[in-house]
């Protein structure tokens, strides 16, 4: 990769998302509404402990501990900006917006107003080794929320 | 001389593979019909990897600089093509062994350890007679070391599965059937999907080895209704146009989740801690240590040379040299031709014997005039044994072999009758 | 700059490896120093590889022909080439697999089975902390699955093997003791001769990974002392500037034939009945299938390359390559080398880490700058688990590095600091 | 191989020997002076089930059942010639001499005075395949002899 590359993966802003993570830390949840991941990126051994917390439908929170590169530190801090307040449904759509972003390659264009300060990741898909760094926390979260969603069936 | 249904681009193609070029000891041109052993290579796949070598060299997954970014790309590029090549239902259902012998080997040795398909006393695995010893040898090992039974389906005169008995073999102990889609010494052609549905309906997994299918079968994975379509497929890279170093297990998603892990190490974990580790998923459960990168992409360049010519081209071209080829090695006296003489419904391998010849006798006659037989069993004893002979010759085509390929071993082999003065 | 040490035909090398003149994204010349991930392949090993696949591919043992009796010919004189490189006491007791990872679970997968060496309840299996996952995982396999105890060596704050409990962990119980001569992470170089004479002494067998030490060591089996000599030792092609997909086991005549067959099938049998089947002996017993003709071929070619610019010369440049290497990383504020800080006791792969920044993030930064480096836990997590740290950034070099291109490194990471605004 | 090797490889001595095998057929034996052994080459399958009689350390007969190739079963032939009625010193060293011709790559100068037809073979040398076809029934002979002088020991 060139310099200029180089700074069309870390832009600013995920520097700034990875000096000044979002939502860092494992905090409680009502047990009975949340589950707890951990996932590993095997590759490199960066890992990811998150926790969801659901309500009435809604992501009540998203709280992670985890080691790893800024990629992955800013793409979880994006993650707890982007969904945590946003009703299960349309999470699950913003994920699958950023996950098309990350497989694309480099050709998506990505919609600032789905994925606000997650354009900045537009960079990232160019670079098949990293995609899975920003890609960590998201699928801890969609497996975490299913996991959630999954056992409130069983409630049902 | 020109027949139906061989490829019309023949001589294009047969300048794709340098190897056709070579002239023999005495200035024998070469006339290579032993392609059911190995395969030659076009030389698009030799420059694939030269090019890998010479340029993009780098370990995968593991290395995140550039050259290890192109070395990645490139190696589950191959994984796609192969996956395209089979119509595998899904890419990462495709792993990379080193040989077809390997990937036989791993669901066997992986059956003997954990899981729901474990195989144990009492249980019985399914094989035939006409298997080569990679297919045999590792069941014998699996049943041996866990007191379950070893059964198999015998061969009919013509060298045809004896299906008489099919109830009694597949029956509710089966727990695999492990069966060979085309005898590399017959050249039969197996019902894959009738002895799948059976198996299937006791619950039983179906493995299949694909070695001397591959070559000359167009193979639809998906497109093969889910009780007729095998488990678990292997393959081998040097017959299908590729380096030698590599080959394909195929598995679908469930059974290989079932499977415990075979080899350990680098690549195959999610993680390790010294008190225990915990397991990738498909394909890299499977795929221990540095894989064989170099391999896999020049198997990647073999399996789309392949699709170019187009399988189904290559499948009439082998039926076309082969039913030539019964014609004439029936024209010999004293020669008889073992397994189905029926072009249409075998694969291209013909194996016979010589009255008054020793095969390997034959084979070294026909050497002297630059033409490249096997003699020997074959690696299928048993099915040698079946047939009441110790070692048979073979001669076998591919997509360069040429009519007049066939006329030059003709020939060959009444030299070899007068050489041996045969009346 | 010229370093005392250093192959004086350095820069003729370098115009061996064809790699080593690709310009990267952005012009960048390559600086390449991943050699312990894998090591880039001079010309004549490309070249010979090419010879083969053009002019003398046929398949080995089984064919008769002269095509074939070309290709048994090479590959068994690739078999002679390894043992002389490694002063294997016999030819015959050199194994080829498809790479080291494999080799190491030839081992512990066939201790689980059968024979007087057999691993079960009881026995001990020891191992240490600074092992590849290729030599942790296959042990835990065995364990767990024989109900055998896995101990390990733990690691001094140096990197070194911590002894001082060697003889509690090297006991009567204690069937196998497998070490890595070379750690891949730290750079330490263990004690293989004391560590074989203790495990000998209470009658467990010693096995050797060589992985890293085969590309930078001198080795001579044959003039080991028999108690001080290892019984299994592993390597892998592709870091002795070989292809992929294929690696060495060595094993004592004595050891291997007490261990029963690996992978069944072609090859490794004498004789195959359907009711059960005897075995070739070594080295084809446990080679079964078609072995990895061109790359065993293109190994030999490698290993003599390296004969020829001489082992001893090698590691001398190496250490001379990493003193050089310690003295400029330390030079980095924030850097910290982990592992032995004395090049003449240690390999050339320095792991470190840079306060403030992420090895991901330096081997981006570094990448930038055409220095290819790795980053992560270098398939020995629990090494780094040990010094409390998840993952690192290590260069290794090889003989063709130069010191210009150390100089490249540490400038690189120079900029790395600044690119992430360290002060 | 060219047409020149291939007369050199199958000289009339060795048709001959094929086509009129000298000894061959498994003969009853002293049990307490004889071993059989049965060795094959796993390459081609091609086997041999070989009697060795010995007494008062001379070779009384060497009898044998065999299939295989021309080369193979002649040099059973041969073996049985030159071994039978020898002491076991003199046909160890009559195998040693024709190990080494067979080993010989084609280099090495046979003796007629010892080898008689089994100078034969000296074509066979020139060809690694087929080497193992020449030495299958020596070698089982070695092993055979070997076989019934240990026994033979143990009861001294
Ligand atoms: C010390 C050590 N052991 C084992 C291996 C495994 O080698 P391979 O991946 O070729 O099987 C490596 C390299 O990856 C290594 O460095
Ligand atoms: C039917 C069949 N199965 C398995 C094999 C084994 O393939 P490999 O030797 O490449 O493992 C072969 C070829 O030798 C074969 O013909």
């Amino acid at each position: 990769m060139t310099a200029q590359d180089l700074d069309a993966l870390y832009q600013e802003i995920i520097l700034d998302h990875y000096k000044h993570p979002h939502g860092k830390g494992l905090r409680e949840a009502d047990p009975d509404h949340s589950a707890e991941v951990h996932h590993v990126n095997p590759t490199c051994g960066d890992e990811v402990t998150l926790r969801v917390h659901l309500a009435d439908g809604v992501v009540e929170d998203v709280s992670y501990d985890s080691v790893g590169c800024s990629i992955s530190q800013a793409s979880a801090s994006v993650l707890h900006d982007l969904v945590v307040g946003k009703s299960v449904d349309e999470a699950m759509a913003i994920h699958q917006e950023f996950l098309t972003l990350m497989q694309g390659k480099g050709t998506v264009e990505p919609d600032e107003d789905v994925l606000e300060d997650g354009i900045a990741f537009a960079g990232v898909a160019k670079f098949p080794a990293r995609v899975k760094c920003a890609l960590l926390s998201w699928m801890a979260w969609k497996d975490a929320t299913a996991q959630v969603v999954a056992g409130d069936g069983d409630k049902a | 001389m020109s027949l139906e249904g061989l490829l019309p681009e023949l001589a294009v193609i047969r300048k794709d593979f340098p190897i056709l070029e070579r002239t023999l000891a005495g200035g024998m041109p070469l006339v290579y019909l032993d392609s059911a052993n190995t395969s030659q290579k076009p030389q698009v796949v030799i420059d694939t990897m030269v090019d890998h070598l010479e340029r993009h060299n780098a370990n995968i997954a593991r290395a995140m600089h550039q050259l290890g970014a192109e070395s990645t790309e490139a190696f589950e590029a191959a994984r796609d093509k192969v996956a395209a090549f089979i119509g595998a239902p899904e890419r990462d259902e495709v792993i990379f062994t080193k040989n077809a012998s390997e990937a036989l080997n791993l669901v066997a040795n992986t059956l003997a350890w954990a899981g729901p398909r474990r195989v144990g006393e009492g249980d019985e695995v399914v094989i035939t007679e006409m298997e080569h010893h990679s297919n045999i040898v590792p069941w014998q090992l699996l049943t041996q070391r866990t007191g379950a039974t070893l059964r198999w389906f015998g061969l009919t005169d013509e060298g045809r599965l004896d299906l008489s008995n099919i109830d009694q073999l597949i029956n509710e102990r089966t727990k695999v059937v492990s069966l060979t889609w085309v005898s590399n010494m017959l050249g039969t052609i197996n019902p894959i999907a009738e002895i799948t549905r059976k198996a299937h309906a006791v619950g039983a997994i179906v493995v299949v080895d694909a070695s001397q299918a591959a070559p000359q079968l167009p193979i639809d994975l998906a497109a093969m209704p889910a009780d007729e379509r095998p488990d678990l497929v292997a393959f081998t890279g040097h017959k299908v146009v590729g380096p030698t170093g590599i080959g394909v297990l195929w598995g679908s998603r469930a059974v290989l989740d079932e499977l415990p892990p075979f080899l350990g190490g680098g690549e195959m974990i999610e993680t390790v801690r010294m008190e225990g580790s915990t397991y990738a998923g498909i394909p890299h459960k499977f795929e221990a240590g540095t894989p064989p990168i170099v391999e896999a992409i020049g198997l990647g360049a073999a399996v789309d040379y392949l699709g170019h010519v187009g399988m189904d081209a290559i499948h009439r071209h082998e039926q076309a040299i082969t039913a030539y080829a019964l014609e004439g090695l029936q024209s010999v006296k004293g020669l008889t031709v073992l397994g189905p003489l029926d072009a249409a419904s075998r694969g291209g391998a013909i194996s016979f014997e010589l009255d008054g010849v020793h095969p390997h006798d034959i084979a070294q006659v026909l050497d002297s005039r630059g033409v490249a037989v096997r003699a020997g069993h074959h690696c299928a004893k048993p099915a040698h044994a079946r047939f009441g002979v110790q070692s048979s010759t073979r001669m076998s085509s591919y997509l360069y072999t040429e009519p007049r390929e066939i006329d030059a071993l003709v020939e060959a082999l009444e030299y070899t009758r007068s050489y041996f003065k045969l009346d």
